[in-house]
């Protein structure tokens, strides 16, 4: 698939909301296998980072705990109409992706 | 190809009450088998004594075989009549395992749990050719 | 050490990246320690150097009474509290009990929602570190275990 | 008396009893509202669904559909060319009756059908690519009402929907349930820490994501797990039995609103 990143960025009354999904398997670590029996390694995503034209907006630093597939949504003030929302993860195998978005 | 002698044997009381009282689900049941509904490789006869129970005639390994064609026999007729359970398969197979490895005695008891199955499951498919047609929800104006 | 080795084969190029870029497009690592915790006391000493948090109602911490699902469980936290610089969520019975942690720059609302894994009933804590304090709200969620399910 | 005579009804009148034996079972509930399942019911269990439906993740199946929805089959046909109205869906119309097997056809048959017919092999049921186009058909088809015929004058349709029916309220497995045991004598009863939902609204809104599993699943393998459930071997995805009870079932929830793909528990 071309994107792991499902991104929103909605202006409401002078407030930024943001809402995104990442395609993760958030593996914890602890699950085996059934197939194989062996331990699963923990893979999962540890930061998601967003800036809105370059400037940094929220830093979620994630534990195995965070559902499969993550949901993250959060609102920020001083956003205008058009302004470049990116959100980027990385995981602890240092893989990455990232998405850019134009608040509406 | 497994022919079965048709007969009233005891192995066939002792069985049929162990899945009454086991089952506790099925009521009403005849023990005739609704055969009719699948054309088997195998094709035993209306009733067929487990000889599992049966002890002492045979070798455990040939026990073991006649008991795990009967019992495989009887999944396949459940099969057909669309009714097998989950399990009763697993339990062929780990009788066979269990029977490779000479546990006879463990072998076996599988078999004839994995035979249980089937028959109950056989006795619920003939019991429910009709039964479902009672739960079929119907209009509230139940006219005469 | 096998992944430490992974992690330099397929990050290599993604951490030299990180490494020249300024803060501002990517925050400091990640903080391991916090999330290795086994215990929320553990866990909160070491992301702000103390467990001691003060109930606040000005946290609106909401979390369902019964789980659907214990592997997503649906977390949202707002709060009337000024100057937030952080927020985190606790599972005080999850074997490793930071959820997550969120950093909130100025002009970024303290306003958070996501969804997390729970292994079973717990109290569910929002932890928010002002530049005044720091405060809490605490919730239980229970995780039953299923039937059929959906 | 009880005589057997309901289970020779009409399927029309199947129908009208189905809707009424919940309308009587849970009068507060509009019939609209069945088109959401257990959600219908369970309001503590309702809002933590609304939360992931403001972000679902069943999002990205859809554009993976969506993309694979648009592909060329090698002599240059797309789906598009083997459905009508493609653009605003058909799911709402499946399963139906296709004549020249004699068979119930589902979208699944049909998409693998399609594929066949222009010169390509047919997917894995219940695979990622078969559940992402199954899932973006239901996308594209949300807000149509479910509209499955079974028509009165071909027997052999009326006998593939009398098979379904069979299949829904005839006991399996060891545990000795019914579809129809849980989904209508018992629907919004607790087991163990689930509420069973109504049969009423049941097919509406697959391929499902299942928070469970972590993955989108299809109604065929949901039937498979409720089988497996009750302790009975299942059948195969998309076997004649599992096509005449999505067959019957769908009928029973004619008139809903087609809402899917769902995220379920």
């Amino acid at each position: 698939m071309t994107t792991t990143i499902k991104l929103s960025a909605k202006l409401k009354g002078g407030v930024a909301d943001i809402k995104s999904l990442m395609l993760h398997p958030m593996e914890t670590g602890s699950r085996t296998d059934p197939d194989t029996g062996n331990i699963i390694p923990t893979h999962h995503i540890t930061q998601l980072v967003f800036t809105n034209n370059g400037k940094e907006i929220m830093v979620a630093n994630f534990s195995t705990a965070v559902s499969k597939n993550p949901f993250f949504g959060f609102s920020f003030e001083g956003g205008k109409a058009g302004d470049t929302v990116k959100a980027r993860w990385v995981d602890n195998n240092g893989e990455t992706d990232e998405l850019e978005t134009q608040l509406v | 190809m497994v022919r079965v002698p048709a007969s009233e044997g005891t192995g066939v009381k002792t069985n049929t009450f162990g899945f009454l009282c086991l089952s506790g689900l099925i009521i009403v049941f005849q023990p005739v088998f609704a055969a009719n509904t699948m054309e088997a490789e195998c094709s035993p006869a209306q009733e067929m004594p487990d000889r599992s129970l049966e002890r002492g005639h045979e070798s455990e390994k040939d026990l073991f075989e006649h008991s795990y064609a009967e019992a495989e026999c009887l999944r396949k007729m459940a099969a057909g009549a669309g009714a097998e359970w989950l399990k009763t398969e697993v339990l062929l197979k780990r009788s066979s395992a269990e029977a490779g490895e000479g546990s006879w005695d463990i072998a076996i008891k599988l078999v004839q749990k994995a035979r249980f199955e089937a028959e109950t499951a056989l006795q619920q498919a003939d019991f429910e050719a009709t039964a479902w047609k009672h739960r079929v929800i119907q209009a509230k104006e139940t006219k005469k | 050490m096998n992944n430490t080795r992974r992690m330099i084969l397929k990050g290599g190029l993604a951490l030299l990246v990180l490494a020249s870029l300024p803060r501002t497009i990517m925050a400091a690592v990640w903080p391991k320690k916090i999330f290795s915790s086994t215990t929320a006391s553990e866990a909160l000493k070491s992301l702000l150097g103390t467990d001691a948090t003060t109930p606040s109602d000005r946290i609106n911490l909401k979390v369902p009474e019964i789980a659907e699902n214990g592997a997503v469980v649906p977390v949202s936290i707002d709060t009337s509290l000024e100057n937030v610089e952080s927020i985190s969520i606790v599972v005080k019975n999850n074997p490793r009990p930071m959820a997550a942690t969120f950093e909130i720059p100025p002009g970024t609302l303290p306003k958070i929602a996501s969804r997390i894994k729970m292994g079973e009933t717990s109290d569910v804590m929002a932890v928010i570190k002002t530049s005044n304090g720091i405060y809490s709200a605490t919730s239980e969620v229970k995780v039953t275990i299923g039937g059929c399910g959906g | 008396m009880t005589t057997n005579q309901g289970a020779f009804a009409g399927p029309s009148e199947d129908r009208e009893a189905f809707v009424a034996f919940f309308k009587a079972r849970f009068p507060d509930i509009p019939f609209t509202e069945y088109a959401n399942g257990i959600y219908a019911i369970d309001k503590d269990a309702r809002e933590q669904w609304q939360d992931i439906e403001i972000f679902p993740p069943y999002e990205f199946t859809i554009d993976q559909g969506r993309v694979l929805w648009a592909e060329k089959l090698p002599d240059g046909k797309t789906y598009s060319d083997c459905f009508n109205n493609t653009t605003t869906g058909v799911r709402h119309l499946y399963p139906r009756f296709y004549t020249d097997s004699g068979e119930v056809e589902t979208l699944e048959t049909a998409i693998n059908r399609c594929r066949e017919t222009h010169g390509q092999t047919g997917l894995k049921y219940g695979g990622e690519k078969m559940v992402a186009l199954s899932a973006y058909m239901s996308f594209v088809s949300r807000g149509n009402t479910i509209n499955v015929t079974v028509s009165g004058d071909n027997p052999e349709a009326i006998a593939a929907y009398e098979e379904g029916k069979r299949f829904y309220y005839t006991k399996r497995g060891q545990l000795n349930f019914s579809c129809s045991d849980c989904h209508i004598t018992s629907a919004g009863q607790y087991v163990r820490a689930d509420r069973l939902s109504a049969g009423l609204g049941h097919p509406t809104h697959f391929p499902v994501y299942r928070s469970k599993l972590g993955e989108v699943i299809s109604l065929h393998q949901r039937f498979s797990g409720c089988v497996r459930d009750v302790r009975a071997k299942p059948f195969a995805l998309q076997s004649k039995e599992f096509r005449n009870l999505e067959y019957f079932l769908t009928f029973m929830s004619n008139g809903l609103e087609a809402n899917g793909p769902g995220a379920r528990k």
